[in-house]
């Protein structure tokens, strides 16, 4: 393995692991959000006919 | 058994506490004097346990404060002098649960002796000592096995044993959750008999139980009328306290 | 507190359970370690006090969970939390671990000499073992208080006792393998000071934390 | 288009602990601190690009720049973590309980990767791909123990307020115990090794080198606050989400909130099953 590889996968592994971090922080966010919206309308509408 | 200071008295004011993210109670308020007994009742899962182990100081309460003060024992009418030392809320109470707190492996004397020295701050003689452990167990008529290994007791003697502990030191206020529990019918009575002589000599009572205790309550609370009605008002969120 | 400390002894010998786990755990891993190992001598006397001090954290740590699960499950948990502030709590954690350590280290100790001269007939080493056992198995048994505490409201905590404090034990192993070495072959002894700071450092430290994590995860 | 300056209100501190307060200034926040870690890395990544071989080392000295960063961050993040243990138990901050549980995997994260890179760019000197001698990266690796039994620890309670407490005492126990270990690992590495072959801090820092890791450090710095933010939101939406089912399970069905009496049980009235 010549130095320039070393450098390569160094890099890689780094912005692989952080990529993937952001990544899924960010999705879980977004699926997070529309969850709660669904629960919210749910509950409105349990609201209206129970009313 | 050592003295219990005159004229303890003990107020809650504002009481709210949760458990696992529900109301239990709010804004519950009495206070208790020396030779009162307090009874809560409540369906399960109302947080009676809960209560009483809040007072017993064992974690903080949402909101409400709960003050205990000891009037200096002047033999002037029972109405209470200004002057009220607040004791600290360790060391105040007698917190019995529905497990008994004892060693399975130890004898019921040593068990005991451990508790007696657990209580009693100054060092007793040992005869002394042992005259205190002796009239504990006679109270609950288990003298006879004092030398058994706790854990060769029967469920009701266990609980004889356990309430017994309480007779080893010295504490104002009993905080006790389901006492009958276990108990036949002549443990019961035993246990009434022991109140009886607590409240007479200026101690407090609070105790959660569904069996009525056999003593007239002075303050009879139901849990169940201090749950916010709302379920809006039930919901505890955890991201707003602090 | 001292009647704590017989309770708790007394306790300990009447289960039987404890003590006889951990010390059984100690000599048979010990004797199995010529297997992994090899029987080559030079290796098993080289490796000897490295061995010797690895197993004895195991076999404190086996023993540890249960140090306030069965105060918690007979209910003497409870009673002890609501009549002590943070001081006298400090104080029974400090009296706990040391009743743990006298019924379940001490009887490890007892038996460590004679484990050593199995993997080295060395007389020297043996003695220079046990003293650095003596020295710093207490600085386990704090810091596995500690472990305890925090895992005491979990119903299997043992297992996470053991992740969350090895760690944290590592300087322990490092100051005590160094030390029981050094002693045996008089150079300085400049690690079995350290070993004996960490004892006191942590002997303070180990019970004030446990006692901060039983008051607050108190249910 | 000109972004608001957000102009935060004068009871910032106070307002802070209500996690809506939060979420609306995380919200601000979070646009313009992506952009600058976004651009910061990549002037980083030219700079580390452009700059000079090292002439002991060669190519690999350019690990540097993404191992140091990392290792700088594995320790302000486990810093933060032991402020936040701070708040827990001395104000009972409930976001300082969140902040804990949702920066140990991102520290974890950063320690990784310092752990990885580090062996990388000793591999060519040493010959292997894990050097004991080197007591940074066996301090490091201790490090990551710590993390993980943080991440454990926090969420092995069902019952949030003692995960935080339990995580809290253990965070500052390893914040006094680092020290500790880093020194007698450094003392154990001096009585195996003698001086390990990569001094690290041993190489000159030239101008050249210095400002890329400079650089490459900051925009680190911000990536973490970054995912730290989210993390921090992401567990706020959970909790909410989690309390607003508990709402609907108790409207769906009002009459189960207040259950029968029943005497029938022998009385063993315990708070349990929750």
């Amino acid at each position: 393995m010549t130095h320039w590889q070393f450098v390569i996968l160094a890099y890689a592994i780094t912005a692989l692991v952080l990529t993937g971090l952001f990544a899924r922080l960010f999705i879980a966010g977004r699926r997070l959000r529309q969850e709660l919206r669904q629960m919210e309308q749910k509950r409105a509408a349990n609201r209206r006919n129970h009313g | 058994m050592a003295e219990i200071p005159q004229y303890v008295r003990i107020e809650i004011e504002g009481l709210q506490a949760q458990r696992g993210g529900k109301i239990l109670f709010s804004q519950l308020s009495f206070s208790l004097q020396s030779g009162q007994i307090a009874v809560i009742n409540g369906a399960n899962g109302t947080g009676k346990s809960t209560l009483l182990r809040l007072i017993a100081g064992l974690y903080p309460p949402l909101s409400g404060t709960i003050d205990l003060s000891m009037a200096t024992a002047q033999k002037t009418a029972p109405a209470l002098e200004n002057k009220n030392i607040s004791l600290p809320r360790q060391g105040f109470s007698h917190y019995l649960s529905d497990k008994n707190a004892m060693k399975p492996q130890l004898s019921v004397r040593d068990n005991l002796r451990f508790w007696c020295r657990f209580f009693t701050d100054k060092r007793l003689g040992a005869g002394e000592e042992k005259k205190v452990l002796l009239r504990a167990l006679d109270k609950v008529k288990m003298a006879a096995y004092a030398d058994l290994p706790f854990a060769a007791l029967s469920t009701g003697q266990k609980r004889r044993i356990g309430l017994s502990r309480l007779l080893t030191g010295a504490r104002p206020l009993w905080l006790l959750d389901e006492p009958g529990s276990g108990l036949d019918q002549a443990g019961a009575a035993l246990f009434s008999q022991i109140c009886r002589e607590h409240l007479a000599a200026g101690g407090l009572v609070i105790a959660a139980t569904h069996t009525p205790l056999g003593l007239p309550a002075d303050i009879s609370l139901n849990l169940a009328d201090y749950r916010p009605q709302t379920p809006e008002g039930q919901f505890y969120d955890p991201l707003q306290a602090g | 507190m001292k009647n704590l400390f017989i309770r708790d002894i007394k306790a300990g010998i009447k289960a039987g359970g404890a003590i006889g786990t951990s010390l059984l755990f100690f000599i048979s891993v010990i004797i199995l370690s010529p297997f992994a190992l090899g029987t080559d001598k030079t290796l098993l006397a080289q490796a000897g006090p490295g061995l010797l001090w690895f197993f004895a954290l195991l076999a404190v740590l086996l023993g540890l969970d249960r140090l306030f699960q069965t105060d918690k499950e007979d209910g003497s948990l409870d009673i002890i939390l609501a009549a002590g502030d943070f001081s006298s709590l400090t104080v029974m954690v400090l009296v706990k671990s040391a009743a743990h350590w006298v019924s379940t280290v001490l009887p490890l100790i007892a038996a460590a000499p004679v484990l050593s001269l199995l993997l080295n007939p060395a007389w020297r080493q043996a003695a220079a073992l046990t003293a650095s056992l003596v020295l710093g198995t207490p600085a386990i048994t704090f810091i596995g208080a500690l472990g305890a505490a925090l895992t005491a409201a979990l119903p299997r905590g043992g297992v996470l006792l053991a992740v969350l404090v090895l760690p944290l034990i590592i300087p322990v192993i490092i100051f005590g393998t160094a030390a029981s070495v050094a002693l045996a072959a008089g150079t300085a002894l400049q690690p079995l000071y350290f070993l004996l700071a960490l004892t006191l450092f942590f002997g303070l430290v180990g019970p004030a934390a446990a006692a901060l994590a039983l008051k607050f995860t108190a249910e | 288009m000109s972004l608001p300056a957000p102009s935060l209100p004068q009871s910032w501190w106070r307002g802070l602990s209500r996690p809506q307060r939060f979420m609306q200034i995380s919200a601000r926040l979070l646009p313009p601190l992506g952009i600058i870690s976004a651009v910061g890395l990549a002037a980083g990544l030219y700079l580390a690009w452009a700059a000079p071989p090292d002439y002991q080392q060669g190519l690999t000295v350019k690990i540097m720049f993404i191992h140091v960063p990392c290792a700088w961050l594995s320790m302000l993040c486990y810093t933060m973590m032991a402020c936040s243990a701070a708040g827990i138990l001395l104000w009972k901050h409930p976001l300082a309980a969140i902040a804990l549980k949702t920066a140990a995997p991102i520290g974890a994260a950063f320690t990784l990767l310092a752990l990885a890179t580090g062996s990388i760019w000793g591999r060519p000197s040493w010959g292997t791909w894990w050097e004991w001698g080197d007591s940074r990266l066996f301090s490091m690796f201790i490090l990551l123990l710590l993390y993980c039994g943080i991440i454990a620890l926090s969420r092995a309670f069902d019952n949030s307020r003692t995960a935080a407490y339990a995580a809290a005492v253990l965070t500052l126990i390893g914040f006094i115990d680092i020290p500790i270990i880093k020194f007698s690992v450094e003392w154990w590495n001096s009585l195996h090794q003698p001086a390990s072959i990569l001094r690290k801090g041993g190489i000159a820092i030239a101008p050249a080198i210095l400002i890329p890791l400079l650089v490459m450090a900051a925009a680190f710095t911000m990536l973490f606050f970054v995912l730290q933010l989210l993390a921090m939101r992401n567990e706020i939406l959970r909790v909410s989400l989690r309390a607003l089912q508990q709402k609907l399970a108790w409207e769906a069905e009002p009459a189960a909130v207040d259950e029968p009496d029943t005497i029938a049980d022998n009385g063993q009235d315990r708070e349990t099953g929750l």
